[in-house]
């Protein structure tokens, strides 16, 4: 990952070989999963020969308003979104469409069809299974526990605590204890489960919507001498993942983030080239469970083998 | 004075528009300039209201959660309608009713913030932090979390048209820089030409002396929290119509770029100085450099970077420039002040 | 005749809009008390400034002892023992009177702040002003006289050779002004060059050795205290002009205006500020308020402004009984006016110019349907810049940077301007010139003759006799003579204010 | 007055002790308050800083991405060492000098801001913003927008020990309740008792008098921001030392916190008063709420809504009972400066 910091640092010029520009927002500078995404994107990007226009919208939809309406201002090529609210959003990708400008959506949908030209997500509810069926697993099917929950306005929080509780609500020897916000980030991760930890002494586990989050506990945890309390993410970044190689943290769910970053900017080409993008709008991907098992596996955001 | 500190963030903004237009030929357009315009209209809104909260001498943190209230406020009036509880039926306010509404709320958050300043005597920065906790906190609970999607009504409730204050255009002009201009007129007139205004820059330049001037000093405080709620609220409902979809974390910590389009735009924080128009170029400054970097395709680490670096830049270089050039009075205060 | 200690020679000052000093020479005494007078404006502090590192000459230069010596700041005058009191109080309000004292100059021992030594020699210093101001009281509860007192006990914490003092007597009382004439005497003895400016001319007849007239910025005249007398003042400073205030004469109006019954302001640590002080005001009538300091004078005005609440009596005016929670703006509503004692504090607003204050306290009359016109109010400010002389480059000036007297002026001509029923003046004449004080008080006379009726504090008794048609003395809170015009002289006045020992 | 101050939070604090003791039986354990005490460290250490800052008559707007800066530096030190390139070979510093390295980064941006205000003259929050941004930018850039994940170093390289600076226990009290507790007692001292102290709170109650009295008012300025960021360096490191990863958005909206609870503790953001003590006393205050809060299950949107108003009431609170309760000095002395 070094070789690909020394790249991102280049004053890339507008104008790419082929002289088209494609915008690449998405809604944070500092979380390594959304500094994944823009990598990706703006990696294949300018193999296909693209310059690349790429800013973050701090999760505000009026920024990524502001975002776009510059980015049609300036007649860019093609704009690939990670959005900042499922409905808040409609509006920005209407206008960029309505300019003629395609849209190619990443890891959050939006609540409308037709619109964007593709929709390329995780199956967030499907992965928050996935993550809770192994926590009940590794629980032991009992015990006390809490969750730690994404910002309160986002889509993405809703449907992975959706996903969690619908598989957790099943097993009656497990309670939830606790269950509050820390906000996506990896301090407040670190100072509610602190606080928690004062509430609910006795909880075996913890299920945490993302990976700072899960990070964060994983620090007050291991402060508070509890190494024992079983602790899963969200989202398969690197530093989760050497987590799991020291077997600190148990299980981690990885999001495709290379391939639909990478999909969203070649379907951004083909139809460039095309009209079509040769490819249904929405489509789900697969996340996949990483556990100690298969961690060998996992490098730059993907496994290797595909398991 | 006053025309000078105008003159600061003018000659920024001026600066920065040759720059960029010199370096990306998409700067210079007629379709870019009215995007930057209409970007910088929400932070100019909020900075006019801002303005005249800290000349009178105060500060007002709420602006950015009320604007987020507000709109939440419009969106539930226009998507949900009001609920009348015995009847079973549902009453849809008209959209210029709702926007009435809205503003008017915004106002008496505004109202709240100057009583507990002025009666409770409680700090500005302490009353409008607990506004903004308060604020936001009501925003996100009025929907628990969610956004009011599709605000441009149905027109069988009869109220459509909302969206038009955040998209619309009159005379070929987006409404939204119509606004913004307007208001910047309206309130230079109210703080320059009307007695409440003068008022303003005597309680921020000396309470006491006010006071004995017989200035009603508590009334003239709270009004401009008035004023300051009013505006931020009408951000917030610009910002809803814009997105077509009202969010509980709309302008969220967007006091911090208000407070900073004051400063850049010459208004001291220790009050009894500033101005509305200097203000309202500070915003256009904060705008022309976001936009601007973005299209030189400056890599996102960068554009912080230089963002830091332009927005200190832009009052240094002011300042060298008045020491080279000989203002010997200007000069002389200089070393009054300072060793 | 005595040696030249520290000397200016042809330096100049330039403003912009304003040449404050015109290549002006002065020279200051070893052992003598030099005088420098001339009207307000005409470049005093300026020249002090200048002599005191605080501002930097356009053109000059400075020679102490004969030796070339240019300061870029104040502490490398102080370094030389040039000691200053500003006119405007530089101290910190939110600081103990001992630490102002030894601001920049702290005694430390081992990093630390040697608090008791300073506490020690601060209330020494203090001491030696026969005062008893607690060191470890902020410098910003004291009254404005009180904080004189500590801007001169800073000036002589020093080794001095040269000793500035720049209107040091203008708040402070008669007994007060003896006091320090007897130190300035003691300094004089040890060869200390005294730099003495004052708009009060008779005390510079009593202690001046030589004196220079400044006007407009340049040195009218120059010579030896011995060889001059008023006359002269008067007219190096003022040219032809004359002043002398007749009397208004006018037979006071039997309505009283203003009706105190009764009234009390508590304050617990030291007993009462206002004990329950009865009296009248009718309109048309000039009325003194005297007292020494802390007699409670500025707190009566106060609790008659509405500035304290918690002030129990009766007040009436024109006939209305005023309401304890009646605001400021609606006593002011009512014809009353307040001229401050407080200068900077509660006179002026900073940020704002000459004409913005002037007119500040009158803008409900420049209204038209509800905004201001273009200019507003230009002619009153105008009138009031001629009328009452304020020298300024233009109504658009800064306040700030005005002179001392002429900032006061403004003050006066924004009272004025209200056209109050009932003027309240603290101190009015702090600070400006012969003439303007003559103007003052002709106005004042006039005004009255109109029907205005006025109360005005002063620690002159000259002013008092001069302009009163009564006058109620103070003492510790309580009204203990009330003398009528023509029956009594500035004995009776300062016999009744010491105290009831004499009046009772 | 200043005891008078620090008493005002005190109260609030006792207040939301009793309340939380009362509504929570887990608040008032040993473990809890512990880590009350913790969470507060870190606000604490920037409030101490912002204090000092606020005094002089200036604002730091920086000390959250310094803090944010300076953790990644250390979290580079120890994670990457420092690759001495023509030998092929990395060095790594040991974790303490990791640690004053990063300090002292942090005193360097405080150094940049010192410089900009007193010697380009733009002011505080112009400048401060300016380094926020740029400070920021740098942190992102450093290590491309990720973390430094376990900075507990590796004991073959000689640079173990980090982490004990954010969890380690010291005769069984927290490091960072250590570290805390000896700033506030030093800033204390050096804010009470020394001449550069006292010349702070007399730049900030009167520039101009302080200058005339030879206090070198661009020095004493310009030193506040180095100490705020080298406190901020220090609260970044043990941040990334609690959290064993050092992450570029570490510390981000921290500068509001620590503005809210040097306000909370007294300190008048228009410089000249305020005490260390009651700063950290407010730091408490904010810390004890957001536990409290928590513990009583209270869903996070009603927290946002109550911290909003327990913030104005704790100093409301306080504004009543002084009007009630007979101090008269203080009653005058209000009186005069409000209608
Ligand atoms: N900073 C400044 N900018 C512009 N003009 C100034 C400034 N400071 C002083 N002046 C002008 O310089 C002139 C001399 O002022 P100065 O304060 O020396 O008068 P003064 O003789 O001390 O008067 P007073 O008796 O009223 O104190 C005045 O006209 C004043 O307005
Ligand atoms: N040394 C002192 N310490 C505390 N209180 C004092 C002191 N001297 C006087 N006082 C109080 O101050 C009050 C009067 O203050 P005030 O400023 O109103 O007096 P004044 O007559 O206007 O004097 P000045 O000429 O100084 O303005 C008195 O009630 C007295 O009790
Ligand atoms: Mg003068
Ligand atoms: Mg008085």
């Amino acid at each position: 990952s070094r070789a690909s910091a020394t790249d991102r640092t280049v004053v890339q010029s507008h104008e790419g070989s082929n002289h088209e520009t494609i915008a690449i927002f998405v809604p944070s500078l500092s979380n390594p999963f959304f500094v994944a995404e823009e990598k990706f994107a703006a990696a294949e990007a300018t193999k296909l020969g693209y310059g690349t226009m790429v800013a973050s919208h701090d999760g505000n939809a009026y920024t990524q308003m502001n975002l776009i309406k510059t980015a049609i201002a300036v007649h860019v090529a093609a704009i690939v979104l990670d959005n900042a609210g499922a409905d808040v959003s409609i509006t920005a990708v209407t206008a960029a469409t309505e300019a003629g400008i395609p849209v190619f959506l990443i890891d959050r949908e939006i609540n409308a069809k037709g619109i964007a030209k593709a929709q390329l997500v995780s199956n967030n509810f499907e992965g928050a299974q996935l993550e809770a069926t192994e926590f009940a697993k590794l629980m032991g099917y009992t015990g006390s526990y809490v969750e730690l929950t994404g910002m309160s306005s986002d889509t993405n929080a809703k449907v992975r605590a959706q996903g969690v509780a619908s598989v957790l609500e099943h097993f009656s020897g497990m309670k939830m204890v606790g269950n509050q916000t820390a906000e996506w980030s990896q301090s407040e991760g670190f100072r509610v489960t602190q606080t928690l930890l004062q509430a609910h002494p006795n909880i075996k586990g913890l299920i945490a919507d993302n990976d700072t989050m899960a990070l964060g506990a994983e620090a007050a945890l291991l402060a508070a001498h509890r190494p024992e309390v079983i602790v899963v993410g969200f989202d398969g970044s690197p530093d989760i993942v050497r987590s799991i190689r020291k077997g600190q943290i148990k299980a981690d769910v990885l999001q495709p983030v290379a391939t639909f970053s990478k999909e969203a900017v070649i379907e951004a080409n083909r139809y460039l080239k095309t009209g079509s993008t040769g490819e249904p709008e929405k489509k789900q991907l697969d996340c996949i469970l990483i556990t100690p098992a298969n961690v060998g596996e996992y490098a730059d955001w993907s496994m290797k083998a595909g398991s | 004075m006053a025309l000078l500190l105008r003159f600061r963030a003018f000659l920024a903004l001026i600066v920065l528009i040759v720059l960029f237009a010199f370096l990306s030929s998409s700067f210079l357009t007629w379709s870019n300039l009215i995007t930057v315009v209409v970007q910088s209209s929400i932070n100019g809104l909020l900075a006019i209201g801002m303005t005249l909260v800290i000349v009178s001498g105060g500060i007002d943190l709420s602006v950015g959660a009320t604007a987020g209230l507000c709109g939440m406020i419009v969106g539930a009036l226009i998507d949900v309608g009001v609920p009348i509880g015995a009847l079973g039926v549902v009453v849809y306010p008209h959209a210029w009713a709702a926007v009435a509404i809205g503003v008017g709320a915004g106002a008496c958050i505004g109202a709240v913030n100057g009583f507990v300043i002025t009666r409770l005597k409680v700090a500005p920065f302490i009353t409008t932090l607990g506004t903004l906790y308060i604020a936001r906190g009501l925003a996100l609970l009025s929907h628990n979390g969610s956004t009011f999607p599709f605000l441009n009504g149905v027109r069988a409730h009869g109220n459509v048209g909302l969206p038009w204050l955040g998209n619309g255009l009159l005379l070929g002009i987006p409404v939204p820089i119509w606004l913004l201009v307007v208001t910047t007129v309206v309130m230079s007139g109210i703080a320059g030409r009307t007695k409440f205004g003068r008022h303003v820059y005597a309680v921020g330049g000396n309470e006491r002396a006010a006071a004995l001037s017989g200035v009603r000093v508590s009334a003239v405080r709270a009004r401009v929290y008035v004023i300051s709620g009013a505006l931020a609220a009408l951000a917030g409902i610009v910002i809803a119509a814009q997105l077509d979809s009202a969010g509980a974390d709309a302008g969220a910590g967007y006091e911090l770029n208000a407070i900073a389009a004051a400063v850049l735009g010459g208004t001291s924080l220790m009050g009894g100085k500033g101005t509305i128009s200097g203000s309202v170029i500070g915003a256009l400054v904060i705008a022309v450099l976001v936009d601007g970097l973005l299209l030189l395709g400056i890599s996102d680490f960068w554009q912080m970077i230089i963002t830091g670096f332009v927005i200190i830049v832009a009052v240094a270089i002011d300042q060298v420039r008045l020491d080279t050039i000989k203002v010997p009075w200007l000069k002389g205060r200089r070393n009054v002040a300072l060793s | 005749m005595s040696r030249i200690l520290f000397r200016a020679e042809q330096v100049t000052k330039a403003f912009p809009g304003t040449l404050a000093l015109d290549h002006v020479d002065f020279d200051a005494y070893a052992g003598s008390v030099n005088i420098l007078v001339g009207e307000n404006g005409a470049g005093k502090s300026t020249l002090m400034k200048i002599l005191a590192g605080a501002e930097r000459p356009t053109e000059g230069r400075l020679l102490l002892e004969g030796e070339l010596v240019s300061f870029t700041t104040p502490s490398e005058a102080m370094a030389r023992g040039i000691g200053i009191i500003y006119q405007e109080l530089d101290l910190c309000p939110n600081m103990s009177v001992a630490e102002n004292l030894f601001l920049g100059h702290e005694h430390t021992r081992n990093g630390c702040i040697d608090r008791k030594r300073q506490a020690q020699i601060a209330r020494r210093i203090v001491t030696h002003l026969k005062h008893d101001i607690d060191p470890d009281c902020l410098v910003g509860d004291l009254r404005v006289s009180e904080q004189q007192i500590v801007a001169i006990a800073k000036a002589l914490r020093h080794d001095i050779r040269v000793l500035i003092m720049d209107e040091p007597t203008s708040s402070l009382s008669s007994q007060e002004v003896r006091t320090l004439f007897e130190l300035m005497g003691d300094l004089k003895a040890r060869g200390v060059a005294i730099i003495y400016i004052s708009h009060r001319l008779e005390e510079l007849l009593e202690i001046g050795d030589h004196i220079t007239v400044l006007r407009d910025g340049r040195v009218a005249a120059h010579a030896e205290m011995s060889e001059i007398d008023m006359p002269w003042i008067l007219h190096q400073m003022l040219g032809e002009t004359r002043v002398d205030v007749p009397h208004h004469g006018n037979a006071a109006r039997v309505e009283p205006l203003l009706t105190v019954d009764d009234l009390s302001y508590p304050r617990t640590e030291s007993g009462v500020s206002v004990d329950h002080v009865s009296f009248e005001v009718k309109s048309g009538e000039i009325v003194g308020l005297f007292g020494l300091m802390g007699a409670g004078r500025t707190e009566l005005l106060e609790c008659l402004m509405g500035l304290h609440p918690e002030a129990c009596g009766k007040v009436t005016l024109a006939g209305e009984t005023l309401d304890d929670r009646l605001g400021l703006d609606q006593r002011i509503a009512r014809g009353m006016m307040l001229i401050p004692e407080d200068r900077q504090a509660a006179g002026i607003v900073q940020t704002m110019t000459l004409g913005e204050n002037i007119t500040l306290a009158n803008l409900d009359r420049y209204q038209r349907m509800g905004w201001l016109p273009r200019n507003f109010g230009a002619e009153d400010v105008a009138a009031a810049i001629e009328k009452l002389a304020i020298k300024a480059g233009s109504p658009t000036q800064m306040i700030t940077t005005l002179s001392g007297g002429n900032q006061q002026k403004a003050i006066i001509g924004k009272a004025l301007l209200t056209r109050p029923r009932l003027l309240l003046m603290d101190e009015p004449g702090r600070g400006i010139d012969v003439k303007a004080k003559a103007e003052v008080f002709t106005i004042m006379n006039r005004v009255a003759a109109e029907g205005m009726g006025i109360l005005f504090v002063s620690s002159e008794m000259k002013e008092i006799v001069a302009l009163a048609d009564r006058t109620l003395v103070m003492s510790r809170g309580r009204i203990t003579a009330e003398l009528t015009r023509g029956t009594y002289d500035e004995t009776d006045l300062m016999l009744n204010a010491v105290g009831l020992r004499v009046a009772i």
